[in-house]
């Protein structure tokens, strides 16, 4: 009775949802940030609910596969799609597909179903194997022999590499992405880091699909302003606002001057601290925020020729958080009409 | 009536600790909704009880290869400092759950274990985000860490003790922040940076995909929101503002009053200010922040002669 | 109030504040983690603190877990950066020259020991009422005034010591334009230095920290 | 006044022997209950199958790692960790200081103005050292 109760008021807890934003979803899907009965979460940890919002074709589908599966049950996939004939990942198989222009009456129906044990957890996709075999081997079974070889636990040790202060430590070789706060859509990087700073990072755009963006579905074309505040509230969850990221979704949605918002935002610091970050061609982060709340400024998807090389070794050597905030400054610059695919060439 | 002691200072510090996560809980949505511009609505009272359900019928996570005893002993270091630290807050004149001789020794020492309490959280994952997650935040937390010793120094000096209850009353008729005024805003620095909340949210920011917490779900998570709440509350809970001190009310109701107060001052803070770039707030630390309290502990002992 | 003798609860206290110093102390050197093995001593630090205070030293004890504490945190991440393995995901042994270290460790047992059975302490109990923190005040601000500065520039030099041992600038030289000496060659028969030291632009990677409080 | 037995006082000019450790117990009372309470809490287990490996993989926004993520991990403020220790410790001396503070008088403010002189000097010089950014 007593877990009767508790699953009673987590069903009407408002969903943690968890976005990956796939071909053609654009900045749109962070407007969802409006709706009261949903949260957006930055990791999918702490999510309830998958939203893939868009195509995943290819590599973003298995992307998508992993992120699915590490949502904690019970977990629920919502597809938000205007093609959910053109190839499904393995991911989205049970999931409902909402073909309309709003998903959150379907995310809190799925989130409900699962959490009451109406309907059953989304499946895991993946195979439930380690990443290496080792099962067995070394003194423990545990895979490594010596101190840093073999693969204990299934993974390999890192390995030191030379560092630009004269020591040498270890280098993770890591690929983040594509669905990570302030990424722009399909975007992935392939990083070495050493204690924090990127030491080698290429960025990469993954083959998004072809085909109808959400707003097509909604029938809806978006003014540049619009776009702009879509952008600003997941630039704003980055920054570590994310009141004012729920603020910038509703006048979005609203589709507002957001005049007090832009002011909120001038006060709130976040101007200062991505100062010197992500700099090229003479302009940074802050400097890119700034243009941004310039209803004057330039217009989204001005700059579609983002020059993700140049911009990829402009980052080395910085923290892996100002990397973040560099990629999810340029996000507004890609704007989300222009095709990633084109911004890579 | 030693044993009872013993015994029922921790219940005590239970029921106050959970009446405080739950303030700090809906103080910090209904500020919120506030900066967001969506009605505030009676909602906001039932909000945290559904979003613990959540987390607690959510399955905790796990990882390829934790340190599973550390990565749980987190979120329950955490939250046992946090009653620590109030269990050192004087409640009325003649009564503290533990006013102990050194209060403000054992305050230092709550801050740095919560240090090493965050920093386990963010490396026992053994994973990338959390791991950077851990070590920005020791570099953050060490650098703060600094300016409470000052700012606590400067508090005792007018009481001639380091006991929290009498840093309260050598404040009657003139409470420390007048007499000190750089330490309050100061010691609220260090209750950002030991909740890691808001502008000091370095250890758990969406930038890092959830940092520490990026790997947690589950009851793991849901303690460890409620000990951060619980720690912002511990700090709310300050001797800057005269304590029990106040006219017309009994001591425990202002202490209550001013712990609220200064909840909405550090969660409205959280709302507005943007992350701080941790590089930049070393150095502004130890460069802009750290004299700063060196100027208020001078001006409490020129206060003091 | 003040019974000579300390209280059944104060012993029970002892005891397991005791048994848990000892213990952890002792999984210090069976775990594979270094970072378990920094807080364990740790544990082990705090326990012995924690006796302190039972003996009555109320500053005294928790400055030993304050300092402690810092310590130990400080530790780690030098632990974990020049340590092989440092996670202990490969098992290893914590113990070098084991030999050695057992008949040092009961040397010094034995000598702890035989004191502790066979010293004779004075028997002047603490007054209760004594203001041991305020004594200590008083003892620094007078008679020990001059070792308590002493130890003030000690620490400077401690600092210094540690800035010219571990900061890129003292060791390598200024970075504009590497006035001062270069670290040793990485590879010296290609005659490469570490990334970052000879062709890298000035500043580059430590954006936004310079000018910033000037 | 029952409520003062329980907790025990605040203000008390001289405190006993008894009631000053009656005060630490009751402290750590606090922290071991909850710290012992709370870790019960988060390490009860759960019913149900195993972690899956594809659960259990890092969360990298659908990104894979190629080694754990345990390392020999470089921190940057390295140099800023063995200032803070040196600091920290001076700071120890401080807190016995402002106890006697206004019983001293003028003398602790002239000793402790020279101590903190000394310590800015190393402040200073590790500013200048760059010693507070990453390296």
């Amino acid at each position: 009775m007593a877990i009767g109760i508790l699953r009673r008021w987590a069903a009407s807890a408002p969903v943690p949802v968890f976005i990956a934003r796939g071909g053609g979803a654009g900045w749109r899907p962070v407007e969802l940030a409006a709706d009261p009965r949903v949260r957006l979460v930055p990791s999918p940890r702490h999510a309830s609910v998958l939203l893939a919002a868009g195509r995943f074709p290819g590599p973003m589908g298995e992307a998508l596969d992993r992120v699915h599966d590490q949502l904690p049950a019970p977990r629920a996939a919502v597809w938000w799609t205007a093609d959910a004939d053109a190839g499904r990942p393995a991911a989205l198989q049970g999931a409902s597909v909402v073909p309309g222009p709003d998903p959150v009456d379907r995310i809190v129906a799925a989130h409900r179903a699962t959490v009451l044990g109406d309907a059953p957890s989304s499946p895991d996709v993946g195979a439930d194997v380690p990443p290496n075999e080792f099962v067995g081997l070394g003194d423990n079974g545990h895979g490594g022999e010596g101190m840093m070889g073999g693969v204990p636990y299934g993974r390999p040790m890192a390995m030191t590499a030379d560092d630009r202060d004269g020591l040498a430590l270890d280098r993770l070789s890591v690929t983040l992405g594509p669905f990570l706060p302030g990424f722009t859509n399909g975007l992935q990087a392939t990083v070495a880091l050493q204690g924090g700073i990127v030491q080698e990072l290429s960025l990469d755009v993954l083959d998004l699909g072809e085909g109808r963006s959400l707003d097509d579905l909604a029938g809806e074309a978006p003014t540049p302003w619009r776009t702009r505040l879509r952008w600003l509230s997941e630039a704003l969850r980055v920054g570590g606002l994310d009141a004012l990221a729920v603020r910038t979704a509703r006048a979005a949605r609203q589709g507002d001057e957001a005049t007090s918002t832009v002011a909120l935002v001038r006060r709130s610091g976040l101007l200062r601290s991505w100062s010197g970050i992500g700099a090229l061609d003479g302009l940074d982060a802050a400097s890119r925020l700034a243009g941004a709340l310039d209803p004057s400024g330039p217009a989204p998807g001005g700059q579609a020729d983002v020059p993700l090389d140049r911009l990829a070794a402009s980052l080395v050597g910085s923290d892996w958080a100002d990397v973040v905030v560099a990629i999810c400054s340029f996000g507004f610059v890609a704007g989300e009409n222009a095709h990633p695919r084109a911004v890579h060439r | 009536m030693s044993g009872l002691a013993v015994w029922a200072a921790p219940l005590l510090v239970a029921v106050l600790l959970a009446g405080g996560v739950y303030a700090a809980a809906v103080i910090d949505l209904a500020t919120g909704r506030s900066v967001a511009g969506t009605g505030l609505g009676p909602s906001a009272l039932l909000q945290p009880f559904r979003r613990a359900a959540l987390t607690v019928v959510q399955r905790p996570s796990a990882t390829e290869r934790p340190d599973v005893v550390m990565w749980l002993l987190a979120p329950a270091l955490y939250l046992g400092l946090a009653a620590a630290g109030l269990a050192l807050v004087p409640l009325s004149p003649t009564f503290a759950i533990a006013d102990v001789q050194a209060g403000i020794v054992v305050w230092g020492t709550i801050e740095s274990l919560v240090i090493v309490a965050i920093f386990l959280h963010g490396w026992s994952a053994n994973s990338l985000q959390p791991l950077l997650a851990a070590y920005r935040f020791l570099a953050v937390g060490v650098s703060y860490l600094l300016l409470s010793m000052f700012v606590l120094i400067a508090a005792a000096i007018p009481a001639e003790s380091l006991a929290t209850g009498q840093i309260v009353v050598s404040q009657h008729g003139l409470w420390n922040v007048v007499r000190q005024p750089l330490g309050l805003p100061l010691f609220l620095i260090v209750a950002l940076g030991s909740a890691t909340w808001g502008p000091l949210n370095v250890a758990d920011g969406t930038d890092l995909a959830g940092g520490t917490t990026a790997e947690v779900s589950g009851m793991p998570l849901l303690m460890w929101r409620a000990a951060r709440l619980a720690m912002l509350t511990s700090f709310a809970a300050t001797v800057f503002l005269g304590g029990w001190q106040g006219p017309w009310l009994p001591g425990p109701l202002w202490v209550a009053v001013k712990t609220l107060l200064v909840l909405v001052v550090l969660a409205a803070a959280g709302h507005r200010f943007a992350r701080v770039p941790t590089e930049r707030f070393v150095t502004i630390c130890w460069v802009v922040l750290l004299p700063l309290s060196f100027v208020d502990l001078a001006v409490a002992g020129v206060g003091a002669l | 109030m003040s019974g000579a003798q300390p209280s059944l609860v104060v012993h029970g206290a002892f005891w397991v504040f005791a048994l848990v110093a000892v213990v952890s102390g002792w999984r210090v050197f069976r775990t594979d983690s270094m970072v378990r093995a920094t807080f364990l001593l740790l544990a082990s630090f705090l326990n012995v603190g924690a006796i302190l205070l039972l003996l009555g030293g109320a500053y005294l004890g928790i400055a030993l877990l304050f300092m402690m504490t810092v310590e130990m945190t400080v530790m780690a991440v030098f632990m974990v950066a020049f340590m092989m393995n440092p996670a202990g995901l490969n098992p290893m042994s914590m113990v070098h020259q084991p030999r050695v270290a057992a008949v040092a460790g009961w040397a010094v047992f034995a000598g702890g020991a035989a004191v502790a059975v066979w010293g004779r302490f004075p028997r002047r109990p603490l007054d209760p009422a004594a203001d041991v923190i305020g004594a200590l005040g008083t003892e620094l601000m007078g008679r020990s005034m001059l070792i308590f500065e002493t130890a003030g520039v000690a620490l400077v030099a401690t600092m210094i010591g540690s800035v010219v041992l571990s900061s890129r600038r003292s060791r390598f030289g200024d970075e504009a334009g590497d006035i001062g000496s270069l670290p040793p060659m990485l590879d010296s028969a290609a005659g490469t230095y570490p990334p970052g030291v000879v062709s890298e632009p000035a500043g580059a990677g430590h954006h936004g920290s310079h000018g910033d409080h000037s | 006044m029952i409520i003062v037995e329980i907790g025990g006082g605040v203000g008390g000019e001289s405190p006993g022997r008894a009631q000053v450790l009656s005060l630490l117990a009751s402290l750590l009372a606090v922290f071991g209950t909850t710290l012992v309470a709370t870790f019960t809490v988060v390490a009860w287990p759960r019913r149900g199958a195993a972690p899956t490996w594809a659960f259990r993989a890092p969360t990298l926004g659908g990104g894979c790692a190629e080694t754990h993520a345990w390392s020999r991990f470089h921190a940057r403020y390295y140099p800023m960790t063995l200032v803070f220790i040196a600091f920290e410790m001076e700071m120890m001396f401080m807190y016995p200081w402002a106890v006697v503070y206004v019983r001293e008088g003028l003398t602790a403010l002239v000793d402790m103005g020279v101590f903190l002189g000394l310590l800015s000097l190393g402040i200073l010089y590790a500013w200048r050292e760059g010693a507070l950014r990453w390296q």
